[in-house]
């Protein structure tokens, strides 16, 4: 069998991890797997060339009208939460921000990390390309419709931001949680540490559903697929690339 | 000996057939061509197909005045100005290393090295103009950029600077090997005149053989900025991506190729993003076309007064 | 002897320049003519106007007629592949193709549509011949025909244009870039080719016009000045310019 | 009155001078070499541990972290090739007829001009154009052939360029024996010119097969993607290629520290193959044109 | 008169190929020499020698001495810049550079060091009246020199020549491009100059030689044959092969 899997980058990690564990399960199925972002990969679903659709956020209403005019019935599945932490050089001292803090940091306003208890350093912001779902969170939950300032380092990846962080002093950014790694220090956001138990509950401010969105509802190679996902073993595949499964699929 | 295979036909007339083939064939390769430069015109059409819907979101003035780039919020605002300084300022200050670079390297090949050490040169040039850009990044992003931190104390190493270099080297090829025909194509006679006349070898170059290149040289400055400011892959991985008018050598810029590679992909398609980074890309195209009209314009001149001179 | 080709008040333009005036000449059959007269005066030119190679210059113009078996060579119906064919030329600076000995020869006959291998051979080794070439090559048919010295590149293109079996043979100074041995060979070559064709030949050198021509004819800007039998030409020569020509003391 | 022995006031500074100005001239020509020295090394250095047979025959596992890259060895073969069998036989073609049939004149210049601004577009506007034009406009989508084409497009003005060359260097004493012959025009370009000139126009397709190997922005968004377990099976899949592996790995992998064998690796594949090209038709070029001339 | 320059059992390589081979040949002061012998015999090589301008082609070789009022032109202290500057040459070809005429006379001045503008505008004018060329372009010395007839272009190259106080001056076939009119003004300036330089001249036209030169050297085959008086030379020469070419049995 085939199955055609594309649309969100954000969630192409996780779907692209997935799609390797599920051939080695079945090998008699290929999976092709691409990028484009969310809004193709719906654009896709409606226009029935793929059988499952990624996206970093819901189906729009704009989107939804579409659809039913080419008679397709796009079914969304939740499968994993994207929590967002953020994320400072190593020798930072500065432990903690609140949201308005970040926001402050994020739209130029502060600029010192002593205002924030820190080093007397300048801050240096690093963002996300503005088309990218990470940061339309980060735009959504932090900046709360205000502008990120246009002196932000842009990078392209939770990766890129990880070595853009580690390798500057005064660097502050924002990354899947699952991509933290001993050269980078995680923000606790209003003295909450982002961990997949908080994001889970709801404490931790700052994270989204992942969606995967079927032509209808899935039968066959697609219904497996997803069935997969949902599996213990396919969550724990969430995990490993940094989301947060959508429940607790144990070690 | 006869040959009826062609004796029969010993006439000067007939072979209405033959040149019939003929006309056909040239009709062909004239079509052919045609096609091959209609590429160019389709190009142009899909830019602006494609790009002029963005008018319907701003104004060609806000778009091109604008200094806020932030495509993805609601309502968008689509102002390219900083992207058109960030392009204009890694090309102009690219050609601040690429071309004394280049010109001297193609005054040492055309006037100093001797064939053997030319043989060795020039393909040296040649081989680093066909370096992948995108290896060139890489290596920006990984040697130049953490070297530009250390030695400048600066926070970030992707910036302005770092962008400019690696376009510069990326220009040099084509500065210099343009330079180099336009210097050998000076006339030998010329050459001798001003030596026999007790100048140096260093004057008879300096005030000789460049001026009478001159405008030569001038085509492969301007091909060389073309080159530069068209590049992708370099500002795309080594420029910061900061969409803003920079202010210091060391500040993060975000040129126009490195928004429209880096957005593109996941710009809805159609939507107003779209369009706008197609209108980025009219413009830069337009900026290309400018720079290859004068190249154009300064070659053909300096064709003629070869002709005449 | 019959007259297979002639110019009838031919004149020719350079786009505005004229640089044949109102030439009328005949060429009788099977009889070498000289055309000679110092530089520039249109000797080339005419010559290329016989076989219409001048079609070739964009921005040129004939008027007046000239024919071939009292045909008109630049009437309506003429296809110029044809007439070539019957006209052949050989060139002041030899110039074989870059292909063997053999090819070289056998080219007129493939794009004549010639295919019979046995038939093409022969006809090589025929034109060899008449060209006086063929001891000297026979055992390198198959080697470039760039690897010949001048003379021998200079009777190969002889060969060449004997192949296609023409029937008036145009010679733009054959000879201008040998060395006296091979130019004493091309001479004798003249001698014997004219039993078979009609020789136009163009030289500077006023003792190969004497050697190898039956006629002669004098040109001097554009025009002809004057035309009659070598001997006399060279003897008695009519006109003033001719003898002062003759006689070297211009040109 | 003075000899050839006592160097006059003056010229002792302008010898010192035109000494400065020489070993700066040898500097930047010594500048080059050694860019184009660290930037080999530091791909060979780094690059060569992670070259193996594995490397060059499998395909990436575990999220691009592991395993080799022979997808994107094989995608960049098919872009490459598949544009060169685009682009020669149209571009070749637009050059006879521009060097062998067009009369000197407004067309000749029209299309001439349209050629060398071709040569000067940005390969990103390649992009966008193969993008709206291929991939939308044709309906190719995200795809081989869309890749195929733009760099195709791309490529066309090297072959037209290195075409037109070897056309003018063959000797218009070859066209004129062959017509003088009473061969067609067509039989003189096809039996006399282009075997004349099929070497330097080969060289010339070598060159545009390395221009298109090395590409990465025509087919970012027209050809090439992220990931694809499946090797190409027709013109219509999405491939995955060199250029643009190196630039996933390098800026938009999961791990970046992790996956940097593989970068210099990729670098290093992709330099090879592309410059290797290049320095063969360099060689081959510099002789043929030896050969000409002695 | 002194001995000015001469050339002691001269040679010269090109590669393996010896152009020249043991010339010894004395030039006096205030005297015309003309050079003479068929194409090829190396009388450019020779006189390209006496300034040197031969070490700019690679793979060349010099046996023997030259020297230049007694001290030796290739002596290991002697400086290339210097000697040609006390050596001027005039070529074949006019070879104005692409200046006004003004600063194609004002150029040897100014690399060596003149920032005087009173001084360069005397000393352009003092050249171009010793050229004979003051009166045609005294009033477009701001025009292109490009704008010049050949002779005149010729006339300006001597004033350029003369514009750095040679010594001697050495011309090979100034006047071979030229119309016989502006042959003739540059013949007669040869007569002018020779009160003041010596003066080596190569030319292919005996009468020139025979007209302008006091001594005449023949060469052949790299060698020279004979030297002495022009008189002599012209009249009664001691060698069959001088007789011979002077007759215009070869060359
Ligand atoms: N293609 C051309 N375009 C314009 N003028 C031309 C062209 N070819 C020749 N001419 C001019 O036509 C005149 C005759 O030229 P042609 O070559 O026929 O002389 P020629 O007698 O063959 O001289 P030569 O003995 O030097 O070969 C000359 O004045 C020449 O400048
Ligand atoms: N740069 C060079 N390299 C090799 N051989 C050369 C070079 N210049 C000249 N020669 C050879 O040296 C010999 C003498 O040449 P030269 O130019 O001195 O002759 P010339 O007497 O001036 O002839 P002409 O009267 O034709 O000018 C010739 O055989 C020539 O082929
Ligand atoms: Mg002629
Ligand atoms: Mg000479
Ligand atoms: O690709 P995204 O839509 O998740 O940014």
């Amino acid at each position: 069998g085939q199955l055609v899997i594309k649309g969100s980058t954000t969630v192409l990690p996780y779907a692209q991890k997935a799609a390797e564990a599920y051939m080695k399960a079945r090998p008699d199925v290929a999976v092709s797997l691409s990028g484009g972002g969310s809004g193709n990969g719906i654009k896709a679903i409606v226009d029935g060339t793929t059988d499952i659709a990624n996206a970093s956020r819901f189906i729009k209403d704009s989107e939804v009208q579409m659809a039913m005019n080419k008679k397709r019935y796009p079914v969304p599945f939740r499968v994993a939460l994207d929590c967002i932490v953020p994320v400072v050089h190593k020798d930072n001292s500065v432990k903690d921000l609140s949201m308005d803090d970040l926001k402050n940091i994020y739209t130029g306003k502060a600029k010192n990390w002593k205002e924030f208890g820190g080093p007397d350093l300048g801050i240096v912001v690093v963002s996300r390309d503005t088309s990218s779902g990470t940061y339309e969170v980060w735009e959504e939950l932090v900046l709360r419709k205000e502008m990120v300032t246009p002196r932000a380092l842009t990078v392209a990846s939770n990766g890129a931001m990880v070595q853009t962080v580690a390798g500057t002093k005064g660097a502050i950014g924002y990354i899947g949680m699952g991509y933290l790694n001993d050269a980078i220090k995680q923000l606790t956001v209003n003295s909450v540490l982002g961990t997949e138990e908080t994001t889970r509950s709801g404490q931790y401010a700052i994270s989204r559903p992942l969606f995967m969105f079927t032509n209808g509802w899935p039968t066959g190679v697609p219904l497996d697929f997803i069935n997969f996902i949902f599996s213990p073993t396919g969550q724990k595949l969430a995990r490993e690339v940094g989301n947060v499964p959508v429940f607790n699929p144990g070690n | 000996m006869t040959y009826p295979a062609f004796r029969k036909e010993r006439n000067m007339t007939s072979a209405g057939r033959r040149s019939l083939k003929e006309k056909i064939i040239k009709s062909i390769f004239l079509g052919i061509a045609l096609a091959s430069i209609t590429t160019l015109g389709l190009i142009t059409v899909f830019l602006f197909l494609e790009g002029l819907p963005v008018l319907q979101y701003v104004s060609v003035k806000e778009l091109i005045t604008g200094t806020l780039w932030y495509p993805t919020r609601e309502p968008p605002l689509f102002g390219i100005l900083p992207l058109i300084v960030a392009s204009g300022c890694v090309t102009l200050l690219s050609a601040i290393f690429s071309v004394p670079l280049g010109i001297m390297t193609a005054i040492y090949i055309a006037e100093i090295a001797g064939p053997r050490t030319a043989e060795i040169v020039k393909p040296t040039v040649e081989i680093l103009a066909s370096l992948p850009s995108v290896v060139i990044g890489l290596f920006g992003l990984v040697v130049v950029a953490p070297l530009l931190q250390r030695m400048f104390g600066i926070p970030v190493g992707v910036n302005l600077f770092n962008a400019s270099l690696m376009l510069g080297f990326m220009a040099v090829p084509t500065i210099c090997s343009i330079s180099e025909d336009a210097i050998r194509s000076v006339p030998g006679s010329l050459r001798e005149a001003s030596l026999a006349l007790g100048a140096t070898h260093l004057e008879t170059i300096i005030k000789i053989v460049l001026p009478a290149g001159a405008s030569g040289i001038a085509t492969a400055v301007i091909l060389g900025m073309s080159r530069a400011i068209g590049e992708t892959m370099v500002v795309l991985m080594v420029a910061g991506g900061a969409a803003m008018i920079p202010e210091s050598l060391f500040d993060p810029v975000r040129p126009m190729p490195a928004s429209i590679a880096a957005e593109m992909a996941e710009a809805p398609f159609r939507g107003s993003h779209y369009h706008a980074l197609f209108a980025i890309g009219a413009v830069l195209f337009f900026f290309t076309l400018v720079f290859n009209l004068t190249a154009d314009y300064l070659s053909s001149r300096y064709k003629r007064k070869q002709l005449s001179g | 002897m019959p007259i297979k080709m002639s110019a009838n008040h031919l004149s020719f333009f350079y786009g505005d320049f004229e640089a044949l005036s109102d030439i009328t000449l005949d060429f009788e059959q099977n009889q070498v003519t000289a055309l000679i007269g110092p530089s520039g005066c249109g000797k080339s030119t005419f010559l290329r106007c016989l076989n219409r190679m001048n079609d070739l210059i964009p921005g040129t113009r004939v008027e007046g007629e000239i024919t071939l078996d009292g045909q008109p060579v630049y009437g309506s119906r003429v296809d110029v592949v044809n007439l070539r064919r019957m006209v052949g030329m050989v060139f002041q600076k030899p110039n074989p193709f870059p292909k063997t000995i053999f090819e070289n020869i056998a080219y007129g006959l493939r794009i004549n549509g010639v295919k019979d291998k046995s038939l093409i051979a022969n006809k090589v080794e025929e034109s060899l011949k008449q060209a006086a070439l063929w001891e000297e090559v026979k055992d390198r048919l198959s080697a470039s025909a760039l690897g010949l010295s001048g003379g021998q590149q200079q009777r190969l293109c002889i060969a060449r244009a004997l192949a296609v079996e023409p029937e008036v043979l145009l010679m733009d100074e054959p000879a201008s870039a040998l060395d006296p041995i091979a130019t004493q060979k091309i001479e004798e070559l003249i001698h014997l080719l004219k039993a078979s064709y009609t020789i136009i030949i163009v030289t500077h050198n006023m003792q190969q016009a004497a050697r190898v021509s039956d006629t002669t004819a004098f040109f001097y800007i554009g025009k002809l000045i004057e035309t009659g039998e070598t001997d006399v030409i060279f003897t008695r020569p009519e006109k003033k310019q001719t003898e002062d020509y003759i006689t070297g003391r211009f040109g | 009155m003075n000899t050839i022995h006592q160097k006059p006031a003056g010229l002792q500074k302008r010898r010192l001078l035109e000494g400065l100005f020489f070993w700066l001239f040898r500097g930047a020509a010594v500048v080059n070499g050694l860019a184009l020295f660290v930037v080999g090394y530091f791909v060979i250095s780094n690059g060569a541990e992670a070259i193996s047979w594995e490397f060059l025959t499998q395909p990436p596992t575990d999220s691009m972290t592991k395993g080799g890259i022979f997808p994107c060895i094989l995608g960049t073969f098919y872009l490459a090739a598949g544009a060169i069998c685009f682009a020669l036989p149209i571009g070749v073609a637009s050059a006879v007829y521009m060097n062998e049939y067009a009369a000197k004149g407004r067309v000749l210049r029209i299309i001439r001009f349209g050629i060398n601004n071709l040569a000067g577009v940005p390969s990103i506007v390649f992009g966008l154009f193969g993008l709206a034009f291929f991939c939308i406009v044709l309906g190719l989508g995200v795809s081989l052939l869309a890749g195929i084409l733009t760099l195709g497009v791309l490529t066309l003005p090297v072959i037209i360029g290195a075409t037109e060359e070897a056309l003018k260097a063959v000797p218009d004493d070859y066209r004129k024996a062959s017509l003088a012959l009473g061969a067609t025009q067509w039989q003189t370009i096809y039996r006399v010119v282009l075997p004349a000139a099929i070497p330097e126009i080969l060289t010339g397709a070598i060159l545009g097969l390395s221009r298109a190997a090395g590409e990465t922005a025509p087919i970012m968004f027209t050809a090439a993607v992220f990931f694809t377990p499946v090797l190409p099976s027709s013109l219509f899949d999405e491939v995955m290629a060199l250029p643009y592996h190196i630039y996933v790995l390098a800026t938009a992998g999961t791990d970046i520290a992790l996956t940097r064998p593989l970068q210099y690796g990729t670098a290093l594949v992709l330099i090879v193959l592309v410059c290797g090209m290049n320095l063969f038709a360099i060689i081959t070029r510099s002789k043929m044109r030896k050969k000409l001339k002695g």
